[in-house]
């Protein structure tokens, strides 16, 4: 317990410090590490914990960034005052979507969040009620100002990004040390002995599955702000695959697999954008690899870390 | 009523080769319980090595005839052999781990297959030679068919009825089926487990490579991702028929062919991959296992 | 009457799993289920819990009727079971997996959780502390953080004990629960089964070993071809006609 | 706990071994900021193979200010995250100038970032509002759709008096922007639009969608999309039996288009700047000659054309200037006019939008050859 806090702290300490010993393209790769790394995080609610098939979380960050970006430059309404709409619709919409198919089996529900990505990234390009701005998207989109500070600059928007991180983080902490976090657990491992004991299925995957889309909505809100431009191909289907594929490359369920899923997802192509034609193909290989040697993902949750009063001797 | 007409016989020419391409899909699936997402980019190899093999065939100096068989031959030996090898090497070290592991390490492949193609055959699209089938074109009562769509339908045809035939009336097919319904059990039963998958992994291929020969010499155009875009399409045709039934395969292959067409030709175009989406999730929601896919009941 | 089934009925397929099946179980009484295998007794638990729905007839519970209900909802209502296969959690630990049993007996809610409220702190303390005291129970102290999956075959059927214990049960479902289990081990289930019994729990039981069976069950009901054929005290059953030609027949 | 602590470690090393950036003196620097891998690849690596080229003819006759130039490569996969991060990179190596991206987002997202840095982009994406922001490194290097849009306009109705008029595009910004622009302008000078349509680019059955056309009855299908799509187009149009004529936008001019279509290319009509071989423009002549006996391929499209035109553009700039101080340099190119480019004469208004483009439509005949039917006046 103790350590991994020393850990987490120097985790954060570093990041502090980083942006002032690195080039500027170095800080916005962290920034969307750390945005990145929410969307992990949110999707792994799903997948990870709840143990649902979900390859169409990218919808669910697209929703933030389109709903930040429309009600920003049509309603002029300020980012700081999107945040808690986007959530709440992209949650709403987390339901809406999960509620006919929560009753699917493993690989069709996988095809069927697939099709609602699709269907979403359709209808960003097909310029959804004249809003969505079509395949050129929309730009344009202004920056939050927090107490006064506006979050413009290049290392503000780092900051931000980070601090969103560290809140995702204790929240999803704070659903694996709950009862919250084992009834989803306990759906993933065995859905029968998990309902025979008052787990109620539906419920508890509906609310996976919104708690996954409003926190991955949060960081669409703060994607959109980081580009000032949303556009539909950041919220395709191969983006879905990528997040898919960080939280099962670092370690379903696990804060700091992920972490290290997303780094080498993502920051790990960045440092080969030089000798580009050939990096993805060593990169499905190193997918492969990776998944041979470390089968349960680079850093497998741990479970069994339990209060003091529980583990102490008496 | 023959545009109509004419939308259905397109609908099953694209259709067929969805199902080809499918049946790789529900067949790895129903052994071992994988969706194999690099089943699509071998779809495109193949396609490639074709024309390869076409080309210097060419070169050779063989007629067309000669030229078409030796490329059918020569790419699906080479496509089932690189389908096995690709089993080997990224999934059987992965057999006992979790199932999503191998679903990523089947994305890897796919990766590193697609880019593969591009390091070797460029970013640039390829072009098969139009001249290689002879192309007629019958014109029945407002509707045109040409020739290598019948070809196309017809050799599909004749392929699934073979498959159907082997994994039915044959004594590895019937191991194939038993390992689908129980892999412990089947190996109790003395069936060489690892036998069948290097088999399905071949037979998938097989066709697979068959499915992107008829892609290239029908649409005539290859680039590097398309195997991303047919494999897709397959593996939701696999997953409309009940993915792990092979005739399932072969049914939604077809019906994904006509509903792209009817949806595009009647109701949206713009919107045909967004309700084409929306139709197969209603497909689940009616029937969650697909439409010849048999609900498991899980034993209590 | 706990427990009342009257004209139960379920098929699977068009093969009938259970016919008209009606039974009684009384407050604090251990009654066995027996029949040979295929006789339909698990079906009857599956039945009884909310895994499947009967066609026909209806289950009271506690003067309740459950015919139908979602196993979330009957659990609520006080029946904990354990399962003929095991079905533990297992990735997690032994007290993780205990405290699924508590998880209706938690009063916090989603909200709590995510956000800690003091309510969370309490509710989290108070619930732990019942484990420990189900682990203590069970003498599994040693294995607390433990992976079930790692565990030996008859501590995980205790874990599965323990955890359906945790839940507080008005009435405990045991499929089988001296499968696998050596003497040594099945003769501490057997003190374990009269010590719930002790707590005051009604005990329902399927169990193949008969020997376990006619010392443990107070009462017996005897199912062949998902039917009811004999019902009574041990001594009755050992020597109905009818329930060793069903024994001797099915051979 | 071991590994773990590894990890870590090799984390921070990597974060540290990223800080170093090269400075070399005497040397000037060009950056490509363009999608090596992904969907665009192939324009991507076009794009690069043309600077690279011409950057090593620039060096054998001696560089530029008696100094070497140098090329950086940075592959932005065409997204936004990427063109953000590779402005980034490239400013921070120094380059004064950055040919690329093709494709409007991440040209979008890295606008800014030149700007703020005084580097000067020129790019090929066509989306309108990149030269509404008021940057002044932006140059579009290829001609604005509405050129475009209006020269089609009055080809198809003008001069080829056609009646029931079918437009046809792909998802992509600029062959979306520019059947927009092109069905805007047939509106204002009459032209009768029957059906506007979208394909999606690669899906190579476009058999349902000509089907429900040929119930139309048109007589022209313009397609504003891309040679990949539109050779199977005009092929799949012709197995159908549809009798209309093809148009196709300036992407489609390419000889892959007459490979996919086969003889079904005798016949269809291009839209394009006028075509090295027809005009005399020795540039591009020489140019595609270059590329071809270096790559040992035609360039995938087009655009490489442009961006290579905005290359020279840039190069012409410091050599008449003898500066590479990026402000005098966008003054100069924002009066530039008529600069001989590979695909015609080059001018820059005050927005750095590329104007004067002239163009042209060819007619197919004999499966390869052009003949102009129609010019600007």
């Amino acid at each position: 317990m103790r350590k991994n806090l020393v850990w987490y702290i120097l985790f954060f300490t570093i990041a502090v410090i980083y942006p002032h010993f690195v080039d500027p393209s170095w800080v916005d790769i962290g920034t969307t590490f750390a945005l990145y790394s929410v969307v992990a995080l949110s999707q792994d609610i799903v997948l990870g914990k709840a143990g649902m098939f979900d390859m169409g979380h990218a919808t669910f960050f697209g929703i933030g960034a389109y709903t930040a970006a429309i009600l920003n430059t049509v309603y002029n309404i300020p980012i700081i005052y999107t945040i808690p709409i986007a959530i709440a619709l992209s949650a709403l919409f987390g339901i809406i979507i999960s509620w006919p198919i929560i009753h699917l089996r493993g690989d069709y529900l996988l095809v069927a969040t697939i099709g609602f990505n699709i269907i979403f990234y359709q209808a960003l390009q097909n310029n959804l009620f004249g809003l969505t701005g079509g395949p050129n998207g929309i730009f344009g989109i202004g920056a939050p100002v927090i107490f006064g500070i506006n979050i413009s600059s290049q290392r503000a928007i780092y900051y931000f990004a980070w601090f969103i991180l560290l809140i995702t983080m204790l929240i999803i902490y704070n659903i694996d040390k709950s009862k919250l976090g084992r009834a989803f657990h306990y759906l993933r491992e065995s859905e029968i002995a998990a309902e025979s004991f008052g787990v109620n299925k539906r419920f508890y995957k509906v609310l996976a599955f919104a708690l996954g889309a409003g926190v991955a909505s949060l960081a669409g809100v703060i994607f959109a702000v980081q580009y000032a431009a949303v556009s539909p191909e950041t919220f395709n289907f191969t983006q879905s695959v990528l997040f898919f594929t960080i939280v099962i490359v670092g370690g379903p369920s696990s804060i700091p697999g992920i972490l290290l899923g997303t780094f080498v997802m993502f920051v790990v192509p960045q440092f080969f954008r030089e000798f580009a034609t050939a990096r993805y193909f060593v990169f499905g290989i190193a997918m492969i690899l990776t998944m041979i040697l470390r089968p349960q993902g680079i850093w497998p949750a741990k479970f069994g870390k339990l209060p003091k009063y529980l583990t102490k001797e008496s | 009523m023959e545009i109509f007409l004419q939308q259905i016989v397109n609908g099953l020419a694209i259709g067929s080769i969805y199902a080809l391409v499918a049946i790789g899909y529900t067949m790895v699936y129903g052994v071992m319980k994988l969706i194999n997402f690099a089943h699509g980019d071998l779809v495109a190899l193949a396609a490639y090595v074709g024309l390869t093999v076409l080309m210097q065939a060419f070169g050779m100096h063989l007629s067309n005839l000669w030229a078409v068989i030796l490329m059918f031959t020569v790419t699906a030996m080479f496509i089932s052999l690189f389908g096995i090898i690709l089993e080997r090497l990224a999934y059987r070290p992965l057999r006992k781990a979790p199932r999503l592991s191998a679903v990523v390490s089947a994305l890897g492949a796919s990766l590193a297959i697609e880019n593969g193609i591009m390091l070797i055959w460029g970013p640039n699209i390829k072009v098969f030679p139009s001249n290689i089938f002879p192309s007629t074109r019958w014109h029945i009562s407002g509707v045109v068919i040409n020739s290598t769509q019948i070809a196309i339908l017809l050799l599909s045809i004749i392929l699934m009825i073979a498959l159907y035939i082997f994994i039915n009336r044959t004594k590895i097919g019937t191991a194939i089926r038993a390992s689908a319904i129980d892999q412990d059990a089947a190996k109790l039963m003395g069936i060489n487990v690892n036998g069948i998958i290097i088999a399905i992994f071949a037979l998938g291929s097989f066709l697979g490579s068959i499915g992107g020969l008829f892609i290239g010499i029908y649409y005539r155009e290859l680039y590097f991702q398309m195997g991303w875009i047919y494999g897709l399409n397959a593996f939701i045709a696999a997953i409309i028929g009940g993915i792990g039934n092979i005739p399932g395969a072969m049914l939604g292959g077809m019906l994904l062919g006509i509903f792209n067409v009817l949806i595009a030709g009647y109701v949206s175009n713009t919107w045909s991959e967004a309700l084409t989406f929306a139709l197969l999730i209603i497909i689940l929601i009616i029937k969650p296992t697909g439409i010849l896919g048999e609900r498991v009941a899980e034993k209590v | 009457m706990l427990l009342q089934l009257n004209n139960v009925f379920k098929t699977f397929g068009g093969i009938v799993a259970i016919n008209n099946l009606s039974f009684e179980v009384r407050n604090n009484q251990i009654l066995g289920l027996i029949g040979p295998n295929g006789a339909g007794k698990t079906t009857v638990f599956n039945c009884i819990t909310g895994i499947y729905k009967p066609e026909k007839g209806t289950i009271y519970f506690d003067g309740k009727n459950i015919t139908g209900l979602k196993p979330h909802v009957i659990s609520k209502l006080g029946i904990a079971r354990t399962f003929q296969t095991i079905r533990l959690f297992p990735s997690m630990s032994v007290a993780e997996n205990i405290m699924a049993g508590r998880h209706t007996k938690c009063r916090q809610t989603w909200f709590d959780s995510l956000i800690r409220t003091p309510k969370y702190f309490k509710d989290e303390k108070e619930n732990w502390l019942k484990i420990k005291y189900y682990i203590d129970l069970l003498k599994l102290s040693e294995y607390t953080t433990s992976i079930v999956s790692s565990l030996p075959y008859g501590l995980q059927r205790k874990v599965e004990i323990a955890r359906a214990l945790a839940s507080e049960p008005k009435l405990l479902i045991l499929d089988e629960p001296a499968a696998g289990l050596n003497n040594k081990e099945t003769q501490e289930l057997v003190d374990l089964i009269y010590q719930i019994k002790a707590m005051g729990i009604t005990i329902l039981l399927i169990e193949h070993d008969m020997d376990m069976m006619m010392s443990l069950a107070e009462y017996i009901i005897v199912m062949n071809f998902g039917e009811k054929i004999a019902e009574g005290i041990p001594s009755e059953i050992q020597s109905n006609p009818q329930v060793i030609e069903a024994y001797l027949g099915s051979e | 706990m071991k590994l773990k602590n590894l990890l870590w470690v090799v984390v921070s090393l990597i974060f540290v071994l990223s800080f170093s950036s090269s400075y070399a003196a005497g040397v000037i620097k060009i950056g490509v900021q363009a999608p090596i891998t992904g969907p665009f690849a192939n324009e991507g690596q076009g794009i690069d193979n043309a600077v690279k080229m011409l950057v090593e003819q620039q060096n054998a006759k001696g560089g530029l200010l008696g100094k070497k130039l140098e090329v950086v490569t940075c592959d932005d996969e065409g997204t936004a995250v990427g063109g953000a991060i590779c402005a980034r990179k490239l400013v921070n190596d120094g380059v004064i100038a950055v040919i690329g991206t093709y494709s409007s987002t991440p040209a979008e997202s890295a606008e800014p970032i030149y700007a703020r840095a005084g580097v000067l982009q020129t790019s090929d994406a066509t989306a309108d509002s990149l030269t509404k922001h008021g940057y002044w490194t932006f140059f579009r290097n290829s001609c604005p759709n509405s050129a475009e849009a209006t020269f089609t306009a009055d080809f198809l109705v003008k001069k080829m008096h056609f009646k029931r008029i079918v437009v046809l595009s792909d998802y992509s910004t600029y062959s979306s922007d520019l059947a927009d622009a092109t069905v805007a302008a047939l509106k204002k000078i009459g032209g009768n639009v029957i059906y506007k349509g979208k394909i999606q680019a690669g899906s190579q059955n476009f058999t349902p969608i000509l089907t429900k056309i040929k119930a139309m009855n048109p007589d022209v299908i313009y397609f504003s999309g891309y040679y990949t799509d539109g050779g199977l187009i005009r092929a799949q149009q012709v197995a159908l039996g549809i009798k209309a004529a093809f148009v196709g936008g300036d992407s489609n001019d390419n000889p892959e288009f007459f490979k996919l279509a086969g003889k079904s290319a005798n016949g269809v009509y291009m839209i394009n700047v006028p075509r090295p071989d027809i005009l005399p423009y020795p540039l591009a002549k020489e140019f595609l000659r270059d590329y071809q006996a270096k790559y040992h391929m035609m360039p995938p499209s087009i655009w490489t054309l442009f961006n290579a035109d905005g290359l020279r553009a840039i190069m012409y700039a410091i050599e008449k200037t003898k500066t590479t101080d990026t402000k005098k340099l966008a003054a100069f190119l924002h009066n530039l006019k008529n600069f001989p480019g590979i695909t015609g004469p080059i001018t820059f208004t005050k927005d750095g939008e590329r104007a004067g483009s002239r163009f042209m439509a060819y007619e197919i005949y004999n499966n390869n050859q052009y003949k102009v039917v129609y010019k600007e006046d």
